[in-house]
C-alpha cells in the first residue's frame, strides 16, 4: 500500500457532503472513508449528513448547502436541464447499475412485468424507479398506462403490500427486499423485477459535485474521490468490516441488516461486469449517452444533454488504483 | 366612542380593507424584493411574481387539489369543533375530569401526527379518511384547552346566578358556559382551522394521489419548486377566507364581548 | 316557612390542602320567616346578609345548623326561589330582556312551555319592565343602562317566574328616593297578588319598616340575630305612613337597636 | 366550597394523584389490549410492553436524542412566548394592527410549515437552527390568538378604572392586560408547547442528525418502528413534564380566576 | 375648578358603519364646582350622574359643549382625578391592597417613588384601610369581602394617591346607616386637611346636605341641570346638625325641587 506523505502545506478544504439517504450498508464506502480518516488524510475537512432522497441531496448542493452530494444520475440530469447556470456534475459513479425494481409477492398473480398491467402499484410520487418506470415498461414491451399508482410515503410501501393496498411497489431493491424480511415475509415468496435484468441502461448513484466548487477546488475535488476509491474498495474487499464501521457511526441500525444489504448491493449494483473492466467509479461513454436519453425521454425533458455535461473523468484516480 | 363623523367612517373604512390589502401587497413586494437581490434561486425560494404565473398555467389542477384539502379539512375540521367542544366542556366543567384527562391529551398532542398518518393509513387505507382523520386529530386540542379554560373561569357570581334557580350542569353550560366561552372559542377556531388546514396536506402528503399535500410532494421531487409554493399560496388564500367567514360570524355572534 | 336553625358559617381560603385561614361570618343564627310574609335584615356592614341569603338559597351550605323550607331541609338550590343578588350580574351577551326571560329558560314548568308561549311571556317580561319604569330598553344590552337601571332589570328577573320564595338582597341601593318609594308600592302590590314569601336585605331603615311584616336586626360580624322587630300597619301602606309619627318614631327605635350592638 | 374534612381532604389527593395514573394505566392497557386481540403487526403498531422494552434496550441512545429535541423545544417555545407575547399585545391592543396582521398570521399558519423547514435549512444549515426556528414558527400562533382576544375583550369598566388615572396604553397592558389574559395564556402555552415539540420533531425528521425526529425517521427508514414509537412516548413524557411545570406556574399566578 | 359649558351627550348604539339608535343622556348640562369646593349631584336614576363624572374625568368626550379643568379644556384623562365607580370593579388577581396602591403605580411622581418608599405607601393604604373600617383584611381577595367592603375599599384607592379632583360616584350606596354616617365624618376630615376639590353623586339627599358645599339637582332623562341649592353649616359638621330643624327643611325643599321635575 502507497506511504502515506505527509499532506502538503496547503490549506484545509472543508466539504460538507451529503448522502442521499440513511447511513445504511450501501452507504459504507462513504461512512469507511471518513471513520478510518482518509478524508483527514487527504487535508479535507469532511462533514458527512444523512440525506432524504436523491432529489433533495442534489436541492441541496445546487443550492450551496453542501458543496458535494451523493444522489442519482437521473435525478442530477434532470435537474441540471431544469436549472441552467446551477448545474452539478458527476465524478464518481458508485453503483454502476441502479438498485431500481419492482417488488411484488406470490399470489398477487405477477411473474412476468407484462402482469402488472392493470395493476395498483404503491410508491413515492418523486421515486426514481417510478419515474423511470417507462423506460422499464419500453424495455418489457408493456403499456405504462394501464398501470394504476398509488402514491404513498417511502416507509408505507412494504406494509401496504403486505396488507394488500397495492399489488406491486417500486423501489431499491436492497431496501425492498429487506424490509420485507422485516416483515417476517418469506423470501421465497419475493418477486423482483430488477430493471437491469431486463436490459434497462442507466447508471445509479454517483457522487456530485457543484460545477463552481469544482472550478475553485480541483483539488479538493480529486482527493475527495481518492479517498473514497480507497475507501470503496476496501469494503468490496471486507464488508464486515464496513458493517462494524456502519453500526459504529450509527449504533441504531441493525449490524446484520447493514452487512445483508451492503453485500446485495455489492453483488448486484456496485461490482458488475462493467466495473471489472473499466474500474470503479468509471462510465461506458456509449452506456451512459443511451441513459441520458432514456431519462430525457421518461422525464420529457425539453433537452438531451452531452455526456460530458453529466460526467467527468477528470478526477478519476489511475485505473490500476480503481481496479479490482 | 361616542362620536361619528364622516371622517370617522372614512377611517373605518380604510381599517377594514385598505390596510390589510396593504399589508398583503407590502409582504409580496418584500419578498420578491429578497429574492431578487439575494438572488435566490427559484429551487430554494421562487418569486411571487414566478409563483403566480405557475399558479395561473396550472390553475385548473391546482383547483382541484385544493378543492379535496379543503374538503378533508372542512370534513375534519367539523369533527373538530364538535368533540372540541364537547370534551372541553367536559374537562372545564369537571376538575376530576380535567385531571384524569389533560394530561393524556398533553402527551397525544406532543406527538408530531406525520407519525401517525401511516398508523391511519394502514386502517382506514389511502385517500381522503387518514387526511380527514389526520386534520381532525391536530386541530381539536387548541379548541378544548380554551373552552375548558372559559367554563373553569366563569366568576362565580355568573354561575350564582344560574345556580341559584336550581339549573342543572348541563343547562349552566349552555346558558353561561357557552356564550361565556365563545370569544375564545372563535380564537380558538381560528389557530384550529389553519391546524386543520396543516393536518390535511401533511396527510396527503403521506399517503394520497391527490389534495396539495400530494401535488406538493409530486412537484418538489420534480423540482418544480414554484409549483410547490403556488399550491400553499392557494392553501393561505383559502385559509383566509374560512378565516373571514369566522370574523363575520364572531362580529355577530360575540360582539358584546368587544364593545 | 323558611328556617334557619343555629346557623353558623365560617369562609375557608384554601391553597391546595392546606387551610390558609378561617373567617366566621355567622354563628348561631336562627332565623324564621313565616310563609307568606314580608321580612326583612338589616345590620352592619359585613355582618352577613347575604351569606345568609346563600345560604336559603342553597348556593352555599352552613358549617353549622341547619335550613328547611317548608320543613324540608334545604341541600341544593331550589326552582321555586327567586334571588336578586346586590350586584345586578346580568349576562353581557343578552339583551334586557333575555336577561329578564333567562330563569323562564331554566326553571319548569316554565321552560317546556317557553317556546310555545313565548309571546305570552315575553308580555309579561315587558310588563314588569314597564312596572319598574324601563319601558323602552327591553332591546338594549345591560352595560346600556345606568347602574340603577341594571339594578332594576335584576328585580325583574327575580320576579318573572313567580317564585314561592323571593329572595332580595338590597334591591334599591342604587336608585334614588323617588324611583325607589315607587317601586316599593310595585313590590308590595306584586306581593299582595301574588304572597309570596319574602326575605329582602336593606340597609334602609323606612324601607325596611314600610315594607316588612317583620324585621330581624342583625349583630357585627360574627353575625347572628340581636332583634327583632314587627312592623303592623294596615296594608296597602302608602307612602304618607312613613311620616306617622309613630312610624318615625319605630325607625328611632330600630335605629337604637342596631346601634347598641 | 366552605367545607373541610378528612373526607374531602382524600378526595382531592385521590383526584390530583390517583387518577390521572389510572387514566395512564387504562390506557396503556386498552392498548396493549388492542393489538394483541385484533394481532396488529408490530410494523403498524407495537404494543407498548414492546416498545417500552424497546425503550429501555436503547435508553441512553434515545435519551441523548431526546435531549437534543428537548432543547430545540424549549428554545424555540421560548422565542415563541417572547414573540407571540407582543404580537398578541400589539393585535390585542389596536383594532388596526389586527385587522392589518391577522390575515397574514392565517395565512403563514395555514402554510405546513415542513414546507418551510428546506428553505431554513438552505440558510441556516442542517442541525439545530431549523429545528429551533421550526419550533418557534409553529407555536407563536396561539399564544398570539389567545393573547390578543384576552385583550380585546377586557371589561371597559376594569379598563376605565386605569383610564381614569390617565394610564398610558403600555401601563394598561401590563396592569390589566397582562394579568386577565394570564388564564388563556397558559391555555395558549399548553396548546404551544406541544406544538412547539412538534415543529422541532419535524424539522429533525427532515434535516438534522440527532434529535428524536432524526431517530424516529432512521428507526422507521430500518423499519423499527418499536423503536419510533419509544421515541413518541419518550417526547410524550417530557411534553407532560412540561406541562406539569406549567400547571404548577398557573396554580400560583392564576388560582384567583379558578376560585 | 371644574366648568361644563353646555355639554350634551348623546350614546350611539353602532353595528359595523350603521347607526342602529341614540339615546341623548344629557342634554345642555352646565355646572361650575369650585376649588376646593364640595358639590353634589342628585336626580334620578338614568338622568346622567354617572355619565357626567365620565365626562368630566375624561374617559368619555361630549358630543356638544366643553368641559374645563383649572381652564384647560378637558381631553383626556388625567392624572390628578381620583376616581370611585358605582361598581367598585377591584381588580380580582390583586390583594387589597395590592387593589389599593394601584393608582399609585401609575400616577407620578408616586410611581416612580413607590419602589423607595414602598413601605411609606403601604402604611398610608393601611391606614386608609383602618378610617374605613376595614383592618385586617389588607391580603384579603376582593371576593371575599362583602358588597360594602368592596365599595370601601374603592373609596381608599379612589384617595391614595392625593387627587386634587376627586369624583364619587354613590359612594356609600351600599353602606348601611351607621357606617355610612361613619364615612361621612372620615370624608369631611380628609377633605378638611386636602381641601381637594371634590364631586359626589348620591341618592341620599341627608348626605348630600351634610357634605356639600353647593348640590346640583338634574332632571330625568334627557338630564340637565334644574336647580342647586346651598349648604352652608359651618365646618366641621357633626351628624346632630342633620336632625335640626333648619337641616330636615332643607331636605325637604331639595325633596320637592326634584319631584317638581
Ligand atoms: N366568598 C367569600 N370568601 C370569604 N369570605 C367571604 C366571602 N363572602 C363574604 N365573606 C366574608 O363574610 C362576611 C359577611 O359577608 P356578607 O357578604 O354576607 O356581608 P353583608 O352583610 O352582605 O355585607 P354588605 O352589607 O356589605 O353587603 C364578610 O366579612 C366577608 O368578608
Ligand atoms: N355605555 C352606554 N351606552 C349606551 N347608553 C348608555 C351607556 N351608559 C349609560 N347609558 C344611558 O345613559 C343614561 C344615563 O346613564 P347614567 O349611567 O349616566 O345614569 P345615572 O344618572 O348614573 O343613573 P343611576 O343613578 O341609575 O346610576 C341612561 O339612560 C343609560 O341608559
Ligand atoms: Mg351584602
Ligand atoms: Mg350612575
Amino acid at each position: 500500500s502507497p506511504i502515506v506523505m505527509p499532506p502538503p502545506r496547503t490549506e484545509v478544504v472543508s466539504i460538507k457532503f451529503v448522502l442521499d439517504w440513511a447511513i445504511q450498508g450501501p452507504q459504507a464506502p462513504f461512512v469507511v472513508a471518513l471513520e478510518k480518516g482518509y478524508f483527514a488524510q487527504e487535508g479535507l475537512a469532511v462533514i458527512v449528513d444523512r440525506g432524504y432522497g436523491s432529489a433533495d441531496a442534489v436541492t441541496k448542493v445546487a443550492s450551496g448547502a453542501y458543496q458535494m452530494g451523493y444522489g442519482s444520475l437521473d435525478a442530477m440530469i434532470e435537474f441540471n436541464v431544469k436549472n441552467p447556470g446551477k448545474e452539478l456534475i458527476a465524478v464518481y459513479v458508485v453503483l454502476n447499475n441502479p438498485p431500481y425494481s419492482v417488488i411484488t409477492l406470490k399470489g398477487k398473480g405477477i411473474n412476468s412485468p407484462k402482469d402488472l398491467e392493470g395493476k395498483k402499484i404503491g410508491a413515492p410520487e418523486g421515486d426514481a424507479p417510478r419515474r423511470l418506470f417507462p423506460v422499464f415498461a419500453k424495455a418489457t414491451g408493456i403499456d405504462p398506462s394501464k398501470v394504476e399508482w398509488v402514491s404513498m410515503s417511502p416507509p408505507l410501501r412494504e406494509p401496504s403490500l403486505v396488507k394488500g393496498e397495492v399489488d406491486a411497489i417500486t423501489g431499491f431493491y436492497f431496501t425492498g427486499y429487506l424490509n420485507l424480511l422485516a416483515l417476517n415475509v418469506n423470501p421465497n415468496d419475493i418477486i423482483a423485477f430488477k430493471y437491469t435484468d431486463y436490459g434497462v441502461e442507466l447508471y445509479g448513484n454517483a457522487i456530485m459535485v457543484r460545477k463552481d466548487f469544482m472550478q475553485q477546488h480541483p483539488d479538493a475535488v480529486a482527493k475527495f474521490v481518492r479517498a473514497v476509491n480507497r475507501a470503496f474498495k476496501e469494503v468490496i474487499a471486507n464488508p464486515e468490516m464496513a458493517a462494524d464501521l456502519v453500526k459504529q457511526r450509527d449504533p441504531l441500525v441493525d449490524r446484520n441488516v447493514e452487512l445483508e444489504r451492503l453485500k446485495l448491493a455489492i453483488k448486484d449494483n456496485m461490482v458488475t461486469e462493467e466495473v471489472r473492466r473499466n474500474g470503479l467509479g468509471a462510465v461506458d461513454k456509449a452506456r451512459l449517452e443511451r441513459a441520458i436519453k432514456s431519462v430525457v425521454e421518461a422525464f420529457n425533458l425539453p433537452r438531451t444533454p452531452s455526456v460530458d455535461e453529466v460526467f467527468t473523468d477528470r478526477f478519476l484516480p489511475p485505473k490500476e488504483e480503481r481496479t479490482i | 366612542m361616542s362620536k361619528q363623523s364622516l371622517s370617522s367612517l372614512f377611517v373605518s373604512a380604510v381599517k377594514d380593507y385598505a390596510l390589510p390589502t396593504a399589508v398583503f401587497a407590502g409582504f409580496f413586494l418584500l419578498w420578491e424584493a429578497v429574492t431578487r437581490i439575494f438572488a435566490i434561486p427559484e429551487f430554494i425560494l421562487p418569486s411571487p411574481s414566478r409563483t403566480v404565473e405557475v399558479m395561473l398555467a396550472n390553475f385548473p389542477i391546482i383547483i382541484r387539489h385544493s378543492y379535496a384539502t379543503l374538503e378533508a379539512t372542512l370534513i375534519g375540521f367539523g369533527l373538530s369543533i364538535v368533540f372540541g367542544l364537547l370534551l372541553g366542556l367536559a374537562v372545564g366543567y369537571s376538575a376530576i375530569i380535567y385531571r384524569a384527562v389533560y394530561p393524556l391529551l398533553v402527551a397525544f398532542n406532543t406527538i408530531p401526527k406525520v407519525a401517525i398518518v401511516p398508523i391511519l393509513v394502514i386502517w382506514f387505507g389511502i385517500g381522503k379518511v387518514p387526511a380527514v382523520l389526520t386534520a381532525f386529530l391536530i386541530s381539536f386540542f387548541p379548541i378544548v384547552v380554551n373552552v375548558a379554560v372559559a367554563l373553569a373561569t366563569i366568576e362565580p357570581e355568573i354561575r350564582d346566578v344560574l345556580r341559584s334557580l336550581g339549573a342543572s350542569k348541563t343547562q349552566i353550560f349552555v346558558k353561561i358556559g357557552v356564550p361565556r366561552s365563545m370569544p375564545y372559542f372563535f380564537g380558538s377556531l381560528k389557530v384550529a382551522s389553519t391546524l386543520a388546514f396543516v393536518g390535511a396536506v401533511i396527510s396527503e402528503s403521506v399517503a394520497s394521489n391527490e389534495g396539495t399535500g400530494y401535488l406538493m410532494i409530486a412537484a418538489s421531487s420534480r423540482f418544480d419548486v414554484p409549483l410547490v409554493f403556488a399550491g400553499l399560496l392557494v392553501i393561505s388564500f383559502i385559509g383566509i377566507s374560512l378565516f373571514l367567514v369566522f370574523a363575520i360570524l364572531e362580529k355577530r355572534l360575540v360582539g358584546w364581548a368587544y364593545r | 316557612m323558611i328556617e334557619l336553625r343555629n346557623v353558623s358559617l365560617r369562609y375557608v381560603s384554601k391553597s391546595g390542602f392546606r387551610t390558609l385561614n378561617e373567617l366566621e361570618a355567622l354563628r348561631n343564627v336562627n332565623l324564621v320567616v313565616e310563609k307568606g310574609s314580608f321580612t326583612s335584615i338589616v345590620g352592619p356592614s359585613g355582618c352577613g346578609k347575604t351569606t345568609i341569603l346563600k345560604i336559603v338559597s342553597g348556593l352555599i351550605q352552613p358549617s353549622e345548623g341547619e335550613v328547611f323550607i317548608d320543613g324540608k331541609r334545604v341541600e341544593k338550590p331550589l326552582p321555586i326561589v327567586g334571588m336578586a343578588f346586590q350586584n345586578p350580574v346580568l349576562l353581557p351577551w343578552r339583551t334586557v330582556l333575555q336577561n329578564i326571560l333567562l330563569p323562564l329558560e331554566v326553571v319548569e314548568p316554565h321552560r317546556s312551555q317557553l317556546q310555545k308561549n313565548r309571546s305570552i311571556y315575553v308580555e309579561k317580561a315587558l310588563k314588569l319592565l314597564r312596572l319598574v319604569g324601563l319601558e323602552g330598553f327591553a332591546d338594549k344590552k345591560p352595560w346600556e343602562l345606568s347602574g340603577g337601571m341594571q339594578q332594576r332589570v335584576s328585580l325583574c328577573r327575580a320576579l318573572i317566574h313567580d317564585p314561592e320564595i323571593l329572595l332580595l338582597d338590597e334591591p334599591f341601593g342604587a336608585l334614588d328616593l323617588f324611583t325607589r318609594e315607587e317601586l316599593w308600592n310595585v313590590l308590595q302590590n306584586l306581593w299582595l297578588q301574588t304572597r309570596c314569601t319574602v326575605l329582602m336585605v336593606t340597609h334602609d331603615l323606612r324601607e325596611a319598616i314600610y315594607l316588612s311584616d317583620i324585621i330581624y336586626v342583625m349583630s357585627k360580624r360574627p353575625g347572628t340575630v340581636i332583634g327583632t322587630m314587627v312592623s303592623d300597619y294596615p296594608r296597602p301602606r302608602e307612602i304618607d305612613i312613613s311620616y306617622e309619627d309613630r312610624f318615625v318614631e319605630q325607625m328611632h327605635r330600630l335605629r337604637e337597636m342596631i346601634q347598641v350592638k
